[in-house]
Formats: structure tokens, C-alpha cells, sequence
């Protein structure tokens, strides 16, 4: 596998210079602000998509508020290293390396994008960085990196899988088989939880009365934690050790909790939660937080910032661009990819009955 | 008569039975104070409480394994997968446990739950969210199977199942939702497991349920027009099956279409056809054409999506060329 | 609900007087050890109807060694609760007051079991003792007692529901969300584990790292315990408290350890482990423990306890002849109870074939 | 020529397999140390290790989404579920994600697994353990069905689903491992997706798979005594569907059954008699007639089992029939 992203690899500074990121623990901020900076302006692109009536469809969900996980998380994992998200993994994509692009085109249902307009934002995939694919089925993608670490292990890939999920996904049983699984095994695999604190309009404690989440994954053997997602220099040292753990064998869990800032997905409104709750909650803003963070600890000025937020604005401008000029896919391919290349296509319907009503 | 929504029509039904019948609660996700992904059950916990709205985790296993159990003790659950999708997840208690435990255990009791789930396509939302997957319960001994293609029966087939003995999973289509008809609600409904004939004609038989009933009612109009008058048949409900009136029709007639948004394959449309055949083949003047999904996943496209299943134009060409063959 | 069985409601003494059960600890052992020794007839003359060729097939799982838990949780169950077991549930079922007869004759696939030849060994039932369902499903009776948990609830019953199952349904993710929302609407519900060290031919530490199972309770809420299943005693006691709490609104788990003597099945010879650990798991025998201690709490005597053994056997002689002579169920039975009664039958093949081939 | 059980063809397949391949890989419950339940995989941890013959946890829906992810990432695994009748737990992993994950993700990778099972009556194993659930896979787009009835074709089937690039559901019959057959493993098989005419006849073509094939040779050879002449199709895999053949053989002969043990509606039979009726309607003399499961779930009793799924009289009694007509 070839990856391009901008994890532990490095490649060029946030601030548009180029040359190896720094080394040392404060240095490595102005990188993940620039990934969640990044996220954030993507994911507020894809409002707008919908908005202008150009996505395929509503099922859309923004991470915004949740940039620091995906950003901390992917920060430390490795170009082998592969992964699963769930519907609302437009971020944890990002941080890993994808092109808006071709996002914004998936996302709009055209043959540019990632999966040629039949995946979507809730199956948007990507072998080339380790994205093994999001999965609109909450809890779907999880056992699949148990089967990654497997294969890591048995080919002796030093690489370690990641299933990101939502708070949801924490009642699926499925959740619990993958993670014993995981330990029984010693599995390089990490399994993150991204607490945004509702499932759909679900608060997570109507959801359950054991609210610590990473307690279920030491009771099932795992190295288990939770961390705070407002920081994400936290979240990554978190995430730093549990993922280096997992590559020795040891299976890690990660719950980083964080806020929800909008609608579960774009039609809505979010009416069972109060003004009030959700001006709080937007309070726990991770993309300000690494920004205020960045001045005063004067990593960068004000300036620099403003020419980095307009630079990538323009980026996810152009994204959008791209997206809405994209070509439909061809009916043709409908019949294509059920099997592999090579297989015969299933038969089109139209062709079968013209035989049956022409018959002889 | 009033105006009202296939959504309003369902919502109605639970509320009535809710308010006749105590026994009746509603389990599922974001089933109470959301109201309902789709919208079905908005405001009802208003009226009964997080109680007898009862919402859940998401754990669609544990959700029909939940209701069954309630309808084993007294209650009468309406468990809802949000996407008939999510059945993979929940078949094992819905066919291994919800479906024979009345067989398995001689009789002694009975599963009186009802699973109310929507599928079909309209909502670009992709190939976990969008399938027809009705065969999966058709061919599952124990298991009434209701899909609502009108307003009206949306109420009425909702209600009769709520008062029956076994389970029953209940299919709306996510694209009628906000579909609407003027209904009397208080007039006489069909029987459950009655078929309607929802349009009359010499010249072929379209067998058909769910959404597809509009686009095959819209195909016969266009029919019409070109000289071509069709039966349309609405099943209502697939178990039971309403054999005869299919036959009867068909034996009038002597050519058949079956249309099915599920695909084709080992499918709904499978049944209807081999079962036309079997039992009126000395009055078939042609083969019954089957019309049906195609045999692929569904794409996230629009164009894709709307293709892969089958719509207005295939039902009246397919309707055209087997009567002017 | 009428039930007649020998739980807490007490009726006869075992030694076959009559009267109230006595309150106090100690005196309880007698109607444990009776219990216990019947179950242990009963499965030995199951053991017997397999080698007669009499049984329908050879998915026959005993439950000796396991015999604690039934009797010492059943014990403390009520009249009016309800509970579903796993494929190895005779015992249970027996604890609870079922008719050897009626439970040998749906061994053996006859008219006059329980569920009228349909269900057998892993499907029996019986609604008059609150016996919600066998299941061959490994862990698929668990969510039942949620159900049933809400029924009771709404309805006030004061009854609790208990799920019994083994350590292998430990691993089933069912489990997980089961009890997650027990615990959530606080349900007077149980889960009961019968870990015999194995499932099939897997060692409990063959299947997780987590082998502390009642922690896995405790992290989703529940209260949970494990408890030693030698002394039924111990078990009775131990239930006791975790009953009393569901029926308050706390839901339990309670593991109870023991040994599978035999095979997993009729046909299986257990290759899979040493005749040293077979002997040493079968030192833990809870009815010769029982016995044993009757003797030396000079409870009952060797020779009372001869003569109660002896009509136990006879008794349980009784049952195979009974289920041998029965009748086996009509052909036309076949249809019959798919749906409920009233509701047309399916039609049978051989019908439509008639009207398909003879048609016109 | 050797004489050779079904179970051990098929453990010879994955010996021999497993030895040419690296990456093949075999995950489910007891399929190591205890050499499977039906013992198909006996010994083989002794030659591959713990490493390769993976013994699960009692977790059906994570053993086939282990599968799919060890699959994405360059393992071939063989999952196993002891009981196809635990499908249900695992069906959305295979329907939702095995099968569709190719199309999704634009073509991007493929699930190269075998997800082995079995199924069928013949155990006393009752409801939960007995049933024939094929008609669930064949309605699924992306998932291959291979059915062998044979022992050659339970060796050179599993060795070729060993080698496909998509996701392959492998059904074994539970009544037939212990068959023996003279068979040369060496010699040239027939091609992956094509059917086998077993016997030939000019009367009448039965067309049917697994284990019913056994009793429609055995019928066939009955009807034979009787005068009649049956050709026998055994379709060996229902996805790929070798349509051509049977469809040679029933425009040749006009009279045609199918036979499958799964229940009637719904299933495999409404499929294969729709597609024989619709592609060669103008050469029936007669309805294909169905002969499958009753629309019941399995008793323990084996006198109701034995009566539920088709046997060697009935479908003798229907060719007859069928063809005096
Ligand atoms: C199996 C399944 N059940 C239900 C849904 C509908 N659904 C989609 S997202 C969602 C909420 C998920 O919550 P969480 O896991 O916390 O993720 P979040 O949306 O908060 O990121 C629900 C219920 C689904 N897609 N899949
Ligand atoms: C869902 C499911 N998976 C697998 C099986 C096959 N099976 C039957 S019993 C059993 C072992 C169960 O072990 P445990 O739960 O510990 O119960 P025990 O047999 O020890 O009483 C297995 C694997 C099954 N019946 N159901
Ligand atoms: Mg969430
Ligand atoms: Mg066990």
C-alpha cells in the first residue's frame, strides 16, 4: 500500500513551509490545527453541498466538534496502519490524508469520487491510505478490524487497525464479541469510541446507565481509556501509547469525548436538546482551543492563522467546485463491481425481459 | 373524507390502538422523544409516556429479542427497526425465535408482536439503506408480512395487525411517507389478507404491493391511454397471501406482470410468478413477466439508485409488449 | 399463571413428609439435595433413552455437575417468575417443578411432552411454570427475560425473570445489550451463568482473557457476582440476595462455577481434555457435597437418604417407560400451531401438488 | 478411483488448499482443536497450527466480520458457522457488508472468503438446527452459492471457492458427510457455475441440488422401473445459476420439476420454476411443479421432520404424474 497523508510521516508544516515536522511535544500543535482546521471548513462545505441541493441525498454527518479525535488519533498511527469509521468519519478521512476532491464527490454521488458515486459520505473507502471503509450500519465496521489485525499479525505487517465509532455503537453487541476477540487474540487493534454524547437524539445516558465507557473494555481485557477530546495535544499523547500498545499486541480502547456542535444529520434540527445545552457544548471547541493555544503559547500569530484558515477555505471552495462540475456515473456501471472484474455482470433486467416478451 | 399522510395514517393507528389497548407499547430506537426517524410516532409519548414509548439503545438484536419476550408475558410490543436494513442484525430473533416459538413449544403461546420496519428506495441513501428485503420474510414460516401501499390501508393493515395472535413484520416504503390521499378512515376496510383490486381491466394483471402499486397505477393510466386496460392488483399483505383473487384475474385475463421493488432474484416476484404458473398455466397466454430490482446492491447515485429498481416507463413497456404480443 | 413445583413456596419436605419447607438455613439442604439428586436421576436415565435408540437424535446436553445452580437458584425464584434456559436445561427446568414424564416423552419427540413432540431436549417449555423457552440458539433465551422484565414492570407483577445460560453465551454480543438495558429501565431481571468451564470442546480461557465473567456485569451496571457451585448452599444464599434485588429494580448477574462431567453432547468423548482433569472436575459433584453434608450435619441419615435415592430412580424409570410407550405424533400434527389456532394451516405440499398436476 | 466420505473430500480440499496457500485461514467455533462439529476439519491444527485453524469465541455475527476484514487485507479465511441456522445472527456482515462491500467501495477490493456451513434435516436437531436457509443467500447480490451434493464436488467446489475473488457461501448437507463415493480426484471436474446432468431421460427433467439430489436419482431410478426417463440436473451452485443447461434440457423434454429442501414460498424452487417458466414458456406442456419444504418449521419428532422436507416417494410419485398427465 502507497499512503499520502499527514500522520506521524510528516511531510510539510501546517504554516505552508515545507521540510519534516518538528519533533518535540508542543511543535507538533500548529500540524493537528491545520488537520482539524481542515476537517472543520470540509465538513461546513458539505452543508453547503446540501444546501445547494448538489449531495447525494441527506444522510450527511459532520463531525464538527469532534475534529480533535480524529486528528489525535490519526496523528500517531502509521502509513500501514488501516482503518474503519463509521457514518461519521468525513474527519477521520481527512486527517488520514484524503482528498476533499474527491470526497466532495463521493459525497455527491459522482463518478469522481473515491467509490465512483455508489458509496457516499456513510461508505466512502479508500484502500490506498488503510480506509477499509465507513459503514452505515452503527457498529458494522468494527469486527473488520479484528480480521485487519489478523492479517497484521499473521503477515507480520507492524501495523495496527482502528475501528472509530460513535457512542451508539457502545450498546451493539457486536462491539463486545470484536473486542474479546481482539484481546483473546493480542491483536495490534485499537478500538475508539467518538463520544459526541448523542446517538442520533439519543443522550448517552438514556442509552445506558455505565456512562464510563472504557470500564467495558477493561472488563473484556482491554487497555482501556477515556480522554477529554477538547485537547487535541491530549488526545494524541492518549492515543500515542494505547496505539503503540496495540502494535506490540496488546488491543487498545479510546473513548474521547466531545460534543455533537450540529443535527445528527442534515435535516435535523436537533429539537430534543436545549439552546442552552448546545451553546455550552459549542464551548468545547477543539479547532479554537489548538488556535487560542497556538497564539498564546506563540506558535503562531493571528496572521499566519488567517492566511492558513482563507488557504484551506479555498481548498474545500475549490472541493465543492469539483464536486458540482463531477460527472454522474454512467448507468452502465450499475452492473459493474457487484463481482470482481473479469466475472460476468448480472444480467439487466430490461435484457432479460426482452428475451421473455420476444421470445422465438 | 380528509387529507392525510401515509406517516398520519400510521401514527393514528398506533395512538388508537395505544389508547384502546393498554397492553401495547412501542420499542425501538429514538422511537419516543425523537418521534421517530421518519416521523411516524411524533408527540405519542406525550400521550403515553416514556413507558409505552419506550426508547432504546441501538441494539437491533436486543430490540426484537426484547419484544418477543414482552409478547410472551402479556404485552403486545410494536418493536421498529429504523431501516429494514438492520434485519441482517435482529433475523436470528425474528426467524429463530419470534417466528417458531409457537411451533416449537406445541402450541402453548404465542409471539403477539408486531415489527414495524421501511424500506425501499427514494433517499439516495445507499446500499445499507435502501433495500426491499421482504423475501428474507416471506419465505420464513411464522411470519405475517404487511405492506401498505395506500393511506388507508397504512391505518387499517397497522391496526388489524395489532390485534393478532402471531408476529407480524410490517413494511412501509420511505418514499410514501408523506404521500397523500383523502380517506374515511371510519369506512369498512377490506379484510386483512385481502388483496385489492385497486384498477380494472381486460387486457393484463399487474401484481403488485408497497410503492410499487403507484408507479404500476400511474404505468396503467398511461396504458389507458394507449388502448391497453390492466387489472392492478395491491396485495396488501404477502402472508397471507390472497391466491385467489390473484387467479381470478388471471384466469380472466390470461397475462400477468409481477412488480417488485426487491431484486429479482430468489425474491418476492420469484413467488407470485412460479405461483401464477402453477396454478393457472392452462389459462397463461405468456409467461408472467417478472419486473423487479436488479440483482445489484444499491448505489448512493440518484441516477443509479433510481435506475436499479423498477419505475413508471418499464411497468407500461413491459404492460405494452406483452398484451400487443 | 398456576404453578406447582418446589420453590421457596415450599409444599412437601424431601424426605417425603409433608408440610412447610422450615425456614431456617440449614434445613433448606434436604429440598436441595432432593432436587439436586432427581435432576441427576433424570439425566442419567436421558443418557439411558440415547443408548436405547429411544430419544429423537443426539443433541442431548446434560447437566450433571451443574446441578447447584439449578436447584440453588430456583430456590429462590417465586411462583410468579418467569426464565428461559439454554440447551442445557433440564435440570433448571426440573428445579422448577416440571413433570419428569412430560419432559422424557419431549425427549423423545412423543405426543405427550411438553410441546407435543415439535421442541425435544433443546426446545422445551412449559407456560404454567413460567418456562418461557429451552433454545438451541447459544444465547438466544437472554433478551426474552428483558421482555418479560418489562411485562412485569408494567404490569406490577412482582415477578423476576431469569435468564440461565452458559459460558459460552458469555461471548455472544446479545449479552451485552441485553443487560445494558436491563440496566437502563432497571428490570427486575437475572442473568445467570452456568460456567462449566466449557464450551463444547473450548475451555473458558480458550474464549476470553476476561475470565472474571461477573466483571463484565459491573461494567454495564448490573450487580454482579460469581459464586462457587459446589455448595448449593452457598449458591441458594448467594441468589437469594441478587433475586430479592431485581425484584426491587436492580438487575443481577450471578456466574456459577462448576464442571461438565460428560461430553458436550450425546456423541461427543470429550477428546479435548485429560482424564486427570475429568476426575479432578468431577471431585466437585454438588450432590454427593450435599449428601455428604446431610450426613454429617446429621440432617438425614444413609439409609433415608437410600430409600429417597431409590424412589428418585424409580421414578425416573417411570418417566422412560413413560416417554418409550408414547405415542408419537400424527402426520397431520405437521401443520398444525405454525400459527395460532383459528388462523388456516399452511397448505400442505402434497395438496397443491394435487391441484397443480390434476388441474382442470 | 478412491473411496472417499463427503467430509473427508472436503477436508482434503482445505488440506490441500491451506498447503498451497498461505493465506488461507480457517475462523470458527471448534474448527481447530476439536476438528469441527461434524468433523470436517479434524486434524488439520496438527499440519496448519492454532495460528491457521482459528478456534472462536460463541460470537456468529463477529466471526463473519472478522472474516471480511481479514479478507480485505490479504487473507483468504474460510468462516465457519457450525449451523447455517445461525445465518440470522450473522447476516448483516455477510448481506450488508461481505456482498456489498466490493460495490460500495466503487470496485476498490474484494471479500475473498468462504463462509462454510451446513444445513438441512436429518439430525432430530429441530427448528434451530435443521433448516435450509439458501434462499436467503440467492437473493443476495454478491454473495456465490455453491450447494455440492457429491463427494467429487464437495472437494473440487470448496478447492475452486478457494480461489474466487468474491465472497462464497459454502453449504454442506449435515446427511450427507458421512457418504462414500469412488471418486478420482484428479481427474478433470466440471467447470466452476456449470450444472451436471446426473442421468438422462427423455420424460422429464428434474433439476435440484445437495442432498435432494440423492433422493432424485434414487426417485429417477424408481421412475425408470416404472418407464419413465429422467434427466437429473444438479445445479452444484446457485450463484453462478447455469441456466443454459437446464434450459436445454426442458426446451428439449417440455416437462420439468425442481426439488429443494428449503420451504416452498418464496425460496429456491419459486426461483428456478419462474426462470424456467419465463425463458422456456412456449416448450412446457406443463407447470414446472415445486416440490420443496413445507411452509413449516422442523419438529424434533423425526417422523414430522422426515415428512417436512421432500423425500424419494414424493418426488417419484410427482414425476410420474407429471408425465402420465
Ligand atoms: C444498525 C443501525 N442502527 C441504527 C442506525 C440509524 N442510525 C444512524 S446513526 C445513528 C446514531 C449513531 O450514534 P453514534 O454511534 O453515537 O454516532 P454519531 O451519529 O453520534 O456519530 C443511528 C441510530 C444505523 N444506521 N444502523
Ligand atoms: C448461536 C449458536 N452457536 C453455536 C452453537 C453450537 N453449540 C451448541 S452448544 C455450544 C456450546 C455452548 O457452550 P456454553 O454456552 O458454555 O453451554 P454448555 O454447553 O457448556 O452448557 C455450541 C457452540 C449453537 N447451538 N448456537
Ligand atoms: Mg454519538
Ligand atoms: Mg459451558
Amino acid at each position: 500500500m502507497s499512503l499520502k497523508h499527514t500522520a506521524d510521516s510528516g511531510a510539510t508544516t501546517p504554516m505552508g513551509g515545507s521540510g519534516q515536522a518538528p519533533k518535540d511535544h508542543n511543535s507538533a500543535l500548529p500540524d493537528l490545527y491545520r488537520t482539524m482546521r481542515r476537517i472543520r471548513s470540509f465538513e461546513e462545505r458539505v452543508g453547503e453541498l446540501f444546501v445547494r441541493g448538489e449531495s447525494a441525498g441527506s444522510m450527511l454527518h459532520l463531525s464538527i466538534g469532534e475534529e480533535a479525535a480524529a486528528a489525535g488519533i490519526c496523528a500517531v498511527m502509521k502509513l500501514q496502519d488501516t482503518f474503519t469509521t463509521h457514518h461519521r468519519g468525513h474527519g477521520i478521512f481527512l486527517a488520514r490524508g484524503a482528498e476533499p476532491r474527491r470526497m466532495m464527490a463521493e459525497i455527491a454521488g459522482k463518478m469522481d469520487g473515491y467509490c465512483h458515486g455508489k458509496g457516499g459520505s456513510m461508505h466512502i473507502a479508500d484502500m490506498q491510505l488503510g480506509h477499509l471503509g465507513a459503514n452505515a450500519i452503527v457498529g458494522g465496521g468494527i469486527p473488520a478490524v479484528v480480521g485487519a489485525g489478523l492479517s497484521a499479525k499473521r503477515k507480520k505487517r507492524d501495523s495496527v487497525s482502528v475501528a472509530f465509532f460513535g457512542d451508539g455503537a457502545m450498546q451493539q453487541g457486536i462491539l463486545y464479541e470484536s473486542m474479546n476477540m481482539a484481546a483473546l487474540w493480542d491483536l495490534p487493534v485499537v478500538f475508539v469510541c467518538i463520544n459526541n454524547q448523542y446517538g442520533m437524539g439519543t443522550r448517552i445516558d438514556q442509552a445506558t446507565r455505565a456512562t464510563n465507557l472504557h470500564e467495558r473494555a477493561l472488563a473484556f481485557g482491554l487497555n482501556g481509556h477515556s480522554v477529554d477530546g477538547l485537547d487535541v495535544e491530549e488526545v494524541r499523547n492518549r492515543a500515542r501509547s494505547i496505539v503503540d500498545e496495540a502494535r506490540g499486541g496488546r488491543p487498545g480502547f479510546l473513548a474521547v469525548s466531545c460534543y455533537r456542535f450540529y443535527g445528527h444529520a442534515r435535516m435535523d434540527k436537533s429539537p430534543y436538546r436545549s439552546e442552552e445545552e448546545e451553546i455550552e457544548g459549542r464551548k468545547k471547541d477543539p479547532v479554537k482551543f489548538a488556535r487560542d493555544r497556538l497564539i498564546s503559547e506563540k506558535l503562531a500569530g493571528e496572521n499566519a492563522l488567517g492566511t492558513l484558515d482563507g488557504e484551506i477555505g479555498k481548498e474545500m471552495d475549490d472541493a465543492i467546485d469539483f464536486a458540482v462540475s463531477a460527472q454522474a456515473p454512467s448507468l452502465g456501471s450499475m452492473f459493474r463491481d457487484v463481482y470482481a472484474e473479469g466475472e460476468p455482470e448480472p444480467e439487466p433486467l430490461k435484457i432479460r425481459l426482452d428475451r421473455v416478451l420476444a421470445r422465438n | 373524507m380528509v387529507s392525510m399522510t401515509y406517516r398520519d395514517a400510521l401514527r393514528r393507528a398506533i395512538d388508537e390502538a395505544m389508547a384502546e389497548d393498554d397492553d401495547i407499547v412501542v420499542i425501538g430506537e429514538e422511537v419516543g422523544r425523537y418521534g421517530g426517524a421518519y416521523g411516524v410516532t411524533k408527540d405519542l409519548i406525550k400521550t403515553y409516556g416514556p413507558e409505552r414509548m419506550i426508547d432504546t439503545p441501538i441494539s437491533e438484536p436486543g430490540i426484537v429479542g426484547v419484544a418477543v419476550g414482552a409478547a410472551m408475558t402479556g404485552l403486545r410490543p410494536i418493536a421498529e427497526l429504523m431501516y429494514i436494513d438492520f434485519l441482517g442484525m435482529s433475523m436470528d430473533q425474528l426467524a429463530n425465535q419470534a417466528a417458531k416459538i409457537r411451533y416449537m413449544f406445541g402450541g402453548q403461546i404465542g409471539v403477539p408482536m408486531v415489527l414495524r420496519t421501511q424500506g425501499g428506495t427514494g433517499r439516495s441513501a445507499g446500499a445499507q439503506h435502501s433495500q426491499s428485503l421482504e423475501g428474507w420474510i416471506m419465505h420464513t414460516p411464522g411470519l405475517r408480512l404487511a405492506m401498505p401501499a395506500t393511506v388507508a390501508d397504512a391505518y387499517h393493515l397497522l391496526r388489524h395487525s395489532l390485534t393478532l395472535p402471531d408476529p407480524v413484520v410490517f413494511i412501509e416504503h420511505k418514499a410514501l411517507y408523506a404521500q397523500k390521499e383523502e380517506v374515511d378512515l371510519d369506512a369498512p376496510a377490506l379484510p386483512w389478507g385481502k388483496a385489492a383490486i385497486r384498477r380494472r381491466g381486460d387486457d393484463l394483471v399487474i401484481v403488485t404491493y408497497s410503492r410499487q402499486l403507484r408507479f404500476a397505477m400511474e404505468a396503467a393510466g398511461q396504458l389507458a391511454e394507449r388502448g391497453v386496460e390492466a387489472t392492478v392488483i395491491d396485495l396488501r399483505t404477502l402472508n397471507p397471501l390472497d391466491f385467489d383473487t390473484i387467479r381470478m384475474e388471471v384466469e380472466r385475463i390470461g397475462k400477468a406482470m409481477v412488480v417488485c421493488e426487491g431484486v429479482l432474484t430468489a425474491g418476492v416476484a420469484a413467488e407470485l410468478a412460479s405461483r401464477i404458473t402453477e396454478e393457472c398455466f392452462d389459462f397463461l397466454e405468456q409467461p408472467v413477466a417478472r419486473v423487479a430490482g436488479e440483482d445489484v446492491p444499491i448505489a448512493v447515485s440518484p441516477a443509479l439508485e433510481a435506475a436499479s429498481v423498477p419505475g413508471v416507463d418499464l411497468i407500461r413497456d413491459v404492460g405494452e409488449r406483452l398484451v400487443r404480443w
